[in-house]
């Protein structure tokens, strides 16, 4: 009876049985989830309460991401939605070639996303759209008071603007957002949309990396040596909970980061060719 | 002794957990039709500029329901015991108190002096 | 699975019954328990048992509170004279700074849970170890790599924001490594989140037959309500502390008002979780509570099911009520009335628990050993914190009061006289069962005493002197308040000796003291009737369960564990009815 | 050192209408809480004596009783509620006064909290650092923001407190009925300098509010608060000529500070020392070139006769003798808002102007104002 609490089986020895094991590790993968939910519960929240208060900024600061990307994006994370859930089934009933192929899968789906996404951020940094309180001096037409006799002159001068706002309103003109900057959208505002862009997808891809780890691991586990299907299926199935809560985040960043601006499917097209260099620049 | 502690202990927490079956392959094929279309409907209203407010409403609610999909079939919650239910749902429940809450005070600051 | 556990498979033991027999002195002397069974050092930092990872946590929490704690004393003692005594302004914002985040991170929220919830948690349900060891183990060094980024930033030159991190203080104007603590806070708080996991997955699925949801030891009721509070609040802080950070790194950010962002957000995120946090920090303290009072009274707790479900009841209503930290922050008015109800409403679970403690005593027959004294101390300061925490639920009220000494009174007397007392109270009901060694009876009832006095002397003046107006965080007061002041430094220095007594005859009793014996308080949980100190499994048999946990009411006491026959029979498959509808 | 000690009070003085009503629910749940607390300790003593362990004495079998549950739920909940209706029509009063309690045209203060000192404008424009001097039996607003962080506006006498948070407006209003100076805090801690962020409130009679507002009563640092008076014209110029663009307090400033430099030896390039007195000052306005600041670039503007009057001059001058450290006011500073403004609709938040480029263009005019 010690032998039967003791380690040496794929009970560990703290269990009574296989099945409360597994019971046990979904459970606690369930646990686990609702603090993920929450966590990004938070940030969505931040956004929502922005949302309320500067609507028309917001749709601004969407017009100016790139949609292409974001819709491979979509797709190629539902597709290793569906290899994960295959992957758990060859697990079930024990096939290993079935099991590495769907993980492999799945990896290489994870990567092209993040492959992507890595271009969209480098994109981005190009078009300087990154929040900063940076400022570049360029010349400008400005009303110059005289400050004795107050009468006012035009005068062409250097000024400083903000490098964001500047850079933004290049990017909104060749996307063709029509709004006046200053009056329809306020660019200090967008950069605060832009502070909810990098963190909402930052977090994001923080989760898809950390999943891809686990996909590794557990790739490997099943390609060398001693897999127990009995007691490893259940993690696999623990890690794709974990996946796919990550694809169910994505489901909701799309529309409120991605969609809630302008758009047209042509454009979508258009920028994605030019992120992977098949058309010329704009 | 251990031979009954087993039997014993394992029917306690088989009545707790019922044993888990892998849902059959077209179950997932259709789900990930289902959910692939979804994801389609969501550009669509993406893509069309003329619906206004009701856009980001329109879109949030594919999203919720694919949502919904993806948890009942993929994520099992189809053979889910209640207590898996109660999980997922307080997750909901929370985090629609941390929304109801906050968003309260940026609907209703303007309101008050303070 | 667990490399440290089947080394060696305790040859020598033989199958328990219940409760165990007292080891003869030779027989303890060669019996195999969590502590002699390996002793190397490896063997202890890669530990799985639940009772040695509790151990872990003793220590380092013991550590950090002694830290916290001269932290506290630089702040009292610059307060004796109105000027500051000791510190410059900046010196003295970075010292209360550490001892509040010190205090709460890496104190009050892992201590109980840590200590007391690891080690006792898997034995008061007859299970041999917590649902995820290794997850357990994971969570004690996530705590000890945050813990480390705390100290760290105290050696590069410690932060001035307070624990509250309010900005754009901190994200613009503060000059300091906000950016470790931080990171040290999200870290920290993932360790709390990895420990809910544990003990939640722990309390659904690993208890023993017949031990049903209606005779769960309070102690696990509260942890279990605890354990919730902390999966469903600490994300949304990391969240928090993360967009924070983003907006140091970017100069720019989400609360930053130059873009329009709005401060007050933060304060609604922060506080979703922060004022959960303090009821983590007090539920597992009332769980003890009950625990020890019910032993030391002899009698069954009165109402067992008003207080199970009031530690839940907290749980649930605590998230609703964390809009009265900011009823002058310029949150909206109709939220703040929202929130100044719902406190109101959470504030009747804990009055219940505390008249429920009460009548727990009447028609007992009371011992006072240092657990108990502890025990009452909590009732009687805690009932102090409670009350005084009305006067700033209620708006009108708070409006003076808020960010008085007034507050620094209150939440002292909850935290401190609250979960320090309760805290004091388990380590000293429970240290016999860890270490197999009792400790001096004089010098733990003199402790708790002086820790008492010395509690009431620092804090009952920081009301007066609250209501006078004098405002936290100062160095430098209006000299009419000094009176108060240095009142206040009398007590924390009569206080600080208090707690440095058990640290003294604690360790000495594990040389000195003499052999505990199973069960030297007679009390009637699982965890007392193993040996003391456990074997590494807790009980080799699974024990069944057939009676509440507090059945001290009848001569001898009913053993859980014998049916109505006085049958013993602790692996009996006949369950009663409720033994097999557990679950959620 | 005890010998030092003042008799500590015990209550705080109550200087405003508000603080008696404030006082009554103080009082009120006080009350109840002393009783509530008497009850348990009541209990808790008898307990503890009547049940401490003597032989043969066996413990009671007790598992509840849901009747005395219920009755010590509801009771408290009762008390409670009241505490809750009570509390919320306090702090009604103290954010939405009636017109009885605050006419519609009380006169409306304007605070400024900036790390760390308070910069109060009076209705009739009159500023004070750090006191607020107000008639007594004369309700009035207080509207107050922040330049930098979030502070807090406290007075206790008056049982009042409100934030004031960068980029919005809040407020409170008191009715002062005791003559008296009192305590004003800063309650919402706002950095190193927090505890110093104190002042004096002081509450005046008419006759002498009447003094103060002409300029014949000195407040505490024994400065005269002359509306018109040279300095404070000057320091409207000061701000008018855009001086503070470069004369800031700001680590990237681009000229000197100017704060207490009156009567001090200035070293000027070629190392020479130079008594900046009054002479000096009008100078370096009217002839900057002549001494330069040593390790500062001459890029200072001359301000010749036609850009600024002998009267200017002098006024300007008055102000910079009158400079003390931290009297400098910040340079995004966005003046306090005009006589008579409202709360602005909070959903909008203004946000706090970004240093806008004429500023830094300023010393580009130099060639055209050399001629």
């Amino acid at each position: 009876m010690a032998a039967s609490t003791s380690a040496a089986g794929p009970v560990a020895h703290h269990f009574d049985s296989m099945n409360q094991q597994h019971a046990t590790v979904r459970l606690g993968m369930w646990l686990f989830l609702v603090t993920e939910v929450l966590f990004f519960g938070g940030v969505f929240c931040a956004y929502t309460a922005y949302r309320i208060w500067y609507p028309q900024d917001f749709d601004a600061g969407s017009a100016a991401l790139n949609v292409g990307i974001a819709t491979v994006n979509t797709f190629l994370l539902l597709l290793s939605s569906l290899t994960i859930t295959l992957a758990i089934r060859s697990a079930y009933v024990s096939d290993r070639r079935g099991l590495q192929r769907n993980l492999l899968l799945t990896i290489v789906l994870a990567a092209a996303f993040l492959g992507l996404k890595a271009r969209e951020y480098h994109l981005d940094y190009e078009e300087g759209l990154i929040p900063s309180t940076e400022m570049i001096r360029k010349m400008e037409k400005v009303e110059v008071v005289d400050p004795k006799t107050g009468e006012k002159s035009i005068r062409q001068e250097e000024v400083l603007v903000s490098k964001f706002n500047h850079a933004l309103v290049e990017v909104l003109d060749r996307e063709g957002y029509k709004g006046v900057p200053g009056k329809d959208y306020d660019p200090y505002r967008v950069q605060l949309f832009f502070m909810f862009y990098y963190s909402m997808t930052g977090l994001h891809v923080l989760h898809m990396v950390i999943g891809l780890g686990l996909l590794t691991w557990q790739f490997i586990l099943a390609s060398n040596g001693f897999f127990d299907y009995q007691s490893r299926y259940v993690y696999i199935e623990a890690m794709s909970l974990y996946w796919h809560f990550v694809d169910m985040v994505w489901m909701f960043i799309l529309p409120l980061l991605y969609l809630c601006g302008p758009h047209t499917f042509d454009q979508a097209v258009h920028q994605f060719k030019h992120a992977i260099g098949m058309s010329g620049s704009h | 002794m251990a031979h009954d502690h087993h039997s014993h202990s394992t029917e306690l927490h088989e009545q707790e957990t019922g044993v888990h079956t892998v849902p059959p392959i077209s179950t997932t094929l259709v789900t990930f039709g289902v959910l692939a279309s979804l994801a389609v409907l969501a550009l669509f209203i993406g893509f069309s500029n003329d619906l206004g407010g009701m856009k980001v409403v329109a879109s949030l609610t594919v999203a919720t329901v694919q949502a919904g999909v993806l948890a009942y079939f993929f994520m099992d919650l189809k053979q889910a015991d209640a207590l898996t239910w109660l999980v997922a749902a307080s997750a909901l429940f929370w985090t629609g108190l941390l929304f109801l809450f906050t968003l309260t005070d940026y609907l209703t600051r303007h309101l008050g002096v303070l | 699975m667990s490399a440290a556990n089947d080394k060696n498979d305790y040859l020598d033991y033989t199958p328990q019954t219940f409760p165990a027999p007292e080891p003869t002195a030779e027989q303890d002397r060669t019996r195999i328990h969590y502590l002699n069974n390996e002793n190397t050092l490896r063997s202890w930092l890669l530990t799985v048992d639940h009772k040695r990872i509790g151990l872990l946590y003793l220590f380092s929490v013991t550590f950090f509170f002694l830290f916290g704690g001269i932290a506290a004393m630089l702040v009292r003692t610059n307060l004796i004279t109105p000027t500051g005594a000791i510190l410059e302004l900046d010196q003295y914002n970075k010292a209360f700074t550490a001892h509040g985040t010190i205090m709460l991170f890496l104190f009050l929220i892992p201590v109980i849970p840590g200590v007391l919830g690891n080690f006792l948690i898997p034995m008061m349900i007859g299970a041999k170890d917590l649902a995820f060891p290794k997850l357990n183990l994971l969570s004690w060094y996530v705590f000890m790599a945050g813990a480390s980024l705390f100290v760290w930033q105290l050696l590069v030159g410690g932060i001035d924001t307070g624990w509250t991190l309010y900005p754009p203080y901190s994200s613009k104007y503060s000059q300091n490594s906000i950016l470790y603590a931080g990171l040290g806070i999200f870290v920290t708080g993932f360790s709390s989140i990895l420990t809910g996991v544990n003990i939640i997955a722990t309390i659904h699925k690993m208890r023993a037959p017949g031990m049903t949801w209606g005779r769960l030891p309070l102690f696990c009721w509260a942890m279990y309500a605890t354990s919730v509070i902390q999966l469903l609040g600490t994300p949304v802080i990391a969240v928090t502390v993360v967009m924070l950070a983003v907006e140091r790194v970017f100069g720019v950010g989400i609360f930053d008002p130059n873009l329009g962002g709005d401060p007050i957000l933060f304060q609604h995120m922060f506080w979703f979780y922060s004022h959960p946090a303090v009821y983590i920090m007090i539920l597992p303290g009332m769980g003890v509570i009950s625990e020890v009072l019910t032993c030391f009274a002899r009698k069954n707790i009165f109402g067992y099911k008003a207080v199970a479900w009031s530690s839940v009841g907290i749980a649930v209503v605590g998230f609703l009520v964390w809009g009265h930290h900011m009823f002058i922050s310029g949150q909206g008015y109709y939220l703040g009335m929202v929130f100044a109800f719902l406190t109101m409403l959470v504030a009747v679970p804990s009055a219940i628990k505390v008249f429920n403690w009460t009548a727990t005593l009447y028609g007992g027959s009371i011992t006072y050993q240092a657990p108990m004294i502890h025990a009452i101390g909590f009732i009687v300061l805690f009932t102090i914190g409670g009350l005084t925490g009305l006067y700033l639920g209620t708006m009108g009220t708070d409006i003076h009061l808020h960010d008085t000494y007034f507050v620094i009174a209150h939440f002292h007397f909850t935290m401190v006289g609250g979960m320090m007392f309760a805290w004091q109270a388990g380590l000293h009901f429970w240290w016999p069962k860890m270490t197999g060694k009792m400790y001096s009876d004089f010098w733990s009832r003199l402790a708790a005493v002086i820790m008492i006095t010395g509690f009431a002397l620092t804090f009952l003046p920081q009301f007066v002197v609250g209501y006078l107006g004098m405002p936290r965080r100062y160095p430098n007061y209006p000299e009419e308040f000094q009176f108060y002041n240095i009142m206040s430094t009398a007590g924390a220095s009569i206080q600080g000796l208090g707690y440095l007594m058990p640290v003294f005859y604690l360790t000495a009793s594990l040389f000195f003291g003499r052999p505990a014996g199973n069960n030297p308080f007679k009390a009637t949980g699982l965890e007392w009737q193993t040996q003391s100190p456990p074997h590494p499994h807790n009980f080799e048999t699974t024990p069944a369960v057939y009676f509440g946990p507090y059945e001290y009411g009848v001569e001898n006491g009913l053993s859980i564990f014998t049916n109505e026959n006085g049958d013993h029979l602790p692996t009996d498959t006949t369950t009663p009815k409720e033994g097999v509808t557990s679950g959620s | 050192m005890l010998a030092f000690i003042q008799v500590p009070p015990i209550l705080p003085p109550q200087a405003s209408q508000f603080a008696i009503e404030y006082d009554w629910l103080f009082w009120y749940i006080t009350v109840v809480c002393v009783c509530a607390g008497a009850v348990v300790y009541g209990l808790l003593t008898y307990s503890c004596f009547k049940f401490a362990k003597r032989e043969g004495v066996r413990p009671q079998r007790i598992l509840g009783s849901n009747k005395l549950e219920f009755i010590w739920t509801i009771i408290p909940l009762i008390f409670f509620l009241s505490f809750f209706v009570w509390g919320t029509k306090l702090y009604n009063t103290a954010i939405k006064p009636t017109p009885s309690e605050l006419p519609a045209n009380a006169p409306e203060y304007f605070v400024v909290g900036k790390q760390w000192m308070w910069k109060v404008q009076h209705p009739t424009g009159q500023r004070e650092i750090n006191e607020i001097t107000m008639p007594i039996d004369t309700p009035v607003r207080v509207t107050g923001t922040s330049e930098d962080v979030i502070h807090d506006f406290g007075i206790p006498a008056f049982r009042t407190k409100f934030d004031v948070v960068p980029g919005r407006y809040t407020s409170a209003w008191y009715h002062p009925n005791k003559l008296g100076t009192y305590h004003l805090f800063c309650d919402q801690y706002c950095g190193q300098g927090h505890s110093q962020m104190v002042g004096k409130v002081h509450v005046v009679s008419q006759s002498d509010y009447q003094e103060w507002l002409s300029g014949n009563m000195r407040n505490t640092r024994g400065e005269l608060f002359v509306d018109g008076s040279p300095a404070w014209e000057g320091a409207k110029l000061f701000q008018r000529l855009g001086c503070l663009g470069c004369h800031n307090n700001e680590s990237e400033s681009r000229a000197p500070n100017l704060e207490g430099i009156a009567g001090t030896y200035r070293v000027v390039k070629g190392g020479e020392k130079v008594l900046a007195d009054r002479k000096y000052i009008e100078n370096s306005i009217r002839y900057p070139l002549e001494h330069i600041r040593e390790g500062w670039a001459p890029i200072m503007p001359a301000f010749t006769r036609n850009l600024v009057t002998q009267a200017e001059l002098i006024e300007l001058t008055a102000y910079i003798m009158s400079l003390k450290p931290g009297d400098l006011p910040s340079r995004t500073e966005s003046s306090p808002p005009p006589i008579g403004a409202k709360m602005e609709n909070t959903l909008n938040p203004s946000p706090t102007p970004m240093p806008e480029p004429k500023k830094d263009s300023e010393p580009k005019k130099e060639p055209e104002m050399k001629k």
